[in-house]
């Protein structure tokens, strides 16, 4: 049913955890669909240094997760915001059909925690 | 890699009895059962012994079993042959939130046709009430379809009160009883059931293979039209390979019933005493009694099924979560989230369903493996932070 | 004593090449196609692999043919399931009265729901007319089944001009070819079909199994409502041992087609000829050349057939009268009547269908004992004093 | 399918062929049926001396017009009449279900064969 890739994400998840101190945090999903996704990540100089994330959820939605925090370690937050689903399932060689949705919201959790970053950016900017 | 089956409610191994007995009707005699000529009439007698033997394990007459493609077919030849046949009678059917897909589906086809379909609620443990049921009936009810045991949890209902209410109201019965043949003893007569399903490759047969018994008198518009084939009642050349591997996998499991029962019993005890003893947070889902003797399900909570059966499954663990026919799904199980579990524990269940050759070694070592597999996941979970 | 099989057209052999190949799906592969474990990650691969191989057969694409139980399953699907869904169009059905019980049952159901059928007539080559098939049209017409080759005679209906007509006028079209394939060349997309029944039995696979073409866009309402499998069009297990063996048999159908069409053509030419030689007053029934190259339809007139295939089978030989599947009924041929023969020489038909096994030495065998016992069968009939 | 003494009877058929002059001739059944019987009888001093049947028709057609020929012969005119076709199915161990109607007329042969003869004896006796 699932790719290589996607299994050996899904074994040996990458960057599991939660940052102590994250400049932005996202989280997407819902217990009906069956996936929660938590991710969180440091910002630093406009690149993206480290990520986290913790996921409830199915095989795919654990393997996208991990994937997801590969791809956007080290890029700037333009490239992080051009990352979608669809690059994280290419990357991983594709998703069985049933689950290029519900399990495939990880680039969603990524957008989340950039905007969070921002909102927090403006906020501070604000405050000054 | 030792690999383990933990999955008999998906689908069961074909004993090697029944592939014996099944390998002469594909090798040698492979004639057609309505041939008249030396090709066709041992075929026949072959067909007409293994009706028999199922009926048998379900006590009733020859003439009241008809064969079928599958449990699926069977609950479909059941429900919407009665449907059609009574529909000037009346309209209404009554069924559970907790069948299998193949009477939901069908149900839900029949409501599209005008026919009006009560679902009724099941409490905590997984039973519907019995008062309830009765309410339920109108003038306009011609059949009530209630499984015998339930796929996901093994949950039994009490089909015989359902059936005396059923004959009290004159309204036709008819049982789901896939996973309960051949794991429990049935007795048609003693239960006033008019209609009953069983499945071929749930009781160590090949898949491609059911029956539906169809009490005397009980009058079914056929879904398959054809030859004169089951007494007109299912069109078709018989299956006569599966249908003897069916008569065979029957005696069977008539035979070493009790002895199952008992060595399935046990395992499933050490299974979830074992379980409840080494990881924390689950809870087995279903009547702690009226259960089949061979299915445990489980929900770990803060974690979801799949990934632990993948888990389990790189162990060479096999099991299941939900159905193994909705497995290709992402809703959460129909049955446990109406038994009031939340979503999260609906998705986090898995279900062991143990059989003949499962030992108790097996047991142990699932028992050992669970732990840390459970444990790793959740602490991937977002939703276990909370909960420590 | 040797036993002669010229019965093919009731059910062949399973050939040794198909056994092989099911049977690991019946000893190690039992797991089920639809769970995600070791168990079921095998079956689910087998069973589109044999799906790959039946639409090579047909050639179609994999998303275009689903799995059935047999031709009978196969012909109420594509009838009922075209019907129920495009009854909102019309409510007529065109098609012949020469099509299998499978056919003929299924439109007589729908009659009693309010459809309307066209039974068409046929001629005394057993063809029907396409000038009649056009006028019978009308805007209310949503399907025409014609079956590609009859049971009874093998004559080979055009199917190709008839799915011109079809598509011409709009209107769906399905052709039961259980009896065509395997034993000729069909291209689906050469010939605007909609629907296609096939049947592993009638070509050297085993019984219960069959497959239905649906081409791209069909809609069907299912007539086995359940799980997802067959992408929703069919619940249930898949019977995966059957479906492998139906792949490997339209493998090797594909892979022998040119040499057993000579073969047969050769002995049934042999068989034709012998018996117009040897034995005075029969006939050979349909048409001489659109036939089925394996199929011979032989009234022997003054006697009665059962009473022929009962010699027969006492010497070893094994044929048919009628079909198969109607030949516990007393009836005549209703495909030999609608040809136009008397009630005599229907119900002294013979049907030979012979197959891969099958030799130059049994032909003559046949034609060695078929004299004196249709004359000894004649001595005793009060029909023949007269004819002398 | 048969039992074995419909078999026999089929195989061996008892008294085949028709009476060069006989005291009466019944012929019953019809094409559409598939089964047509002729029996011809032979009476002498109220007895059935002699009996032949001529049967187009299927094995249990056949197997019935052996069998009755065989149950008639030697027997007087009130015990011929009293054999029916059950007494004939019964003799050959019972017929299929689906053969107990059309091709079980054999003794419906052998009635109609009695009704000749007596009516040929009141024609000739209101001849006289
Ligand atoms: C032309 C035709 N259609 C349909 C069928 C039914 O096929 P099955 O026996 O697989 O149900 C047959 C065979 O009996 C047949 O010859
Ligand atoms: C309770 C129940 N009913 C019906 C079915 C369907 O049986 P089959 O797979 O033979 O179609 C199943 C099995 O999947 C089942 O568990």
């Amino acid at each position: 049913m699932y790719s290589e890739k996607v299994m050996d994400h899904f074994s040996n998840p990458r960057n599991v955890g939660e940052l102590e101190k994250p400049s932005g945090t996202g989280m997407v999903g819902n217990p009906a669909c069956g996936d929660i996704m938590k991710l969180t990540i440091q910002v630093e100089e406009g690149v993206v240094k480290d990520v986290k994330f913790k996921t409830f959820g199915c095989g795919a939605a654990i393997a996208t997760s991990s994937m997801v925090t590969e791809l956007v370690k080290g890029k700037n937050l333009d490239e992080a915001e051009k990352i979608s689903n669809s690059t994280v399932a290419e990357a991983l060689d594709g998703l069985p059909p049933v689950k290029m949705h519900c399990s495939n919201l990880a680039a969603d959790a990524l957008h989340a925690a950039i905007e969070d970053y921002k909102k927090k950016l403006a906020e501070e900017a604000a405050a000054k | 890699m030792n690999r383990i089956y933990f999955d008999h409610n998906a689908t069961t191994p074909v004993l090697d009895e029944v592939f014996e007995a099944m390998v002469p009707f594909l090798k040698e005699q492979w004639g057609n059962p309505s041939s008249i000529h030396w090709a066709g009439r041992g075929t026949r007698k072959a067909v007409e012994d293994a009706r028999e033997r199922v009926c048998s394990l379900l006590n009733c007459a020859p003439l009241e079993l008809i064969f079928t493609s599958s449990g699926t077919e069977g609950d479909n030849h059941a429900i919407k042959g009665l449907a059609y046949a009574q529909k000037n009678k009346g309209n209404h059917i009554i069924t559970t939130k907790v069948e299998h897909p193949a009477v939901l589906s069908t149900c839900k086809h029949l409501q599209k046709e005008g026919f009006e379909v009560t679902y009724l609620d099941v409490d905590k443990d997984g039973l519907i009430d019995l008062e309830e049921l009765k309410k339920a009936i109108t003038p306009k009810t011609i059949l009530i379809s209630v499984m015998y045991a339930n796929n996901e949890t093994g949950v039994l209902f009490p089909i015989k009160e359902i059936g005396q209410i059923a004959k009290e109201k004159s309204v036709a019965f008819h049982t789901d009883a896939v996973q309960a043949a051949g794991k429990i003893k049935i007795d048609v007569a003693d239960l006033n059931v008019d209609l009953m399903t069983i499945s071929g490759h749930k009781l160590y047969g090949p898949k491609g293979i059911g029956a539906l018994f169809i009490k005397r008198g009980t009058r079914l518009v056929p879904i398959i039209h054809g030859g004169h084939q089951e007494r007109n009642r299912r069109g078709g050349t018989e299956n006569v390979a599966g249908i003897v591997a069916m008569g065979k996998a029957a005696e069977i499991a008539m035979r070493d019933m009790e002895k199952e029962t008992e060595h399935l019993s046990v395992l499933k005890a050490r299974l979830e005493k074992g379980m409840a003893e080494r990881v924390p947070h689950i809870k087995v889902n279903g009547h702690p009694e009226r259960r089949l003797p061979n299915t445990s399900n489980i929900s770990f909570e803060f974690v979801e099924g799949e990934s632990l059966l993948l888990n389990l499954d790189m162990k060479g663990i096999a099991a299941s979560s939900g159905s193994a026919c909705t497995s290709g799904s992402l809703e959460p199980s129909h049955v446990l989230v109406s038994m009031g579990l939340s979503h999260e524990l609906s998705h986090g269940s898995v279900r062991f369903s143990l059989g003949k050759s499962n030992t108790v070694e097996e047991i142990d070592y699932l028992l050992e493996i669970m732990p840390p597999i459970v444990e790793r996941m959740r602490s991937m979970s977002p939703l276990y932070a909370g909960a420590k």
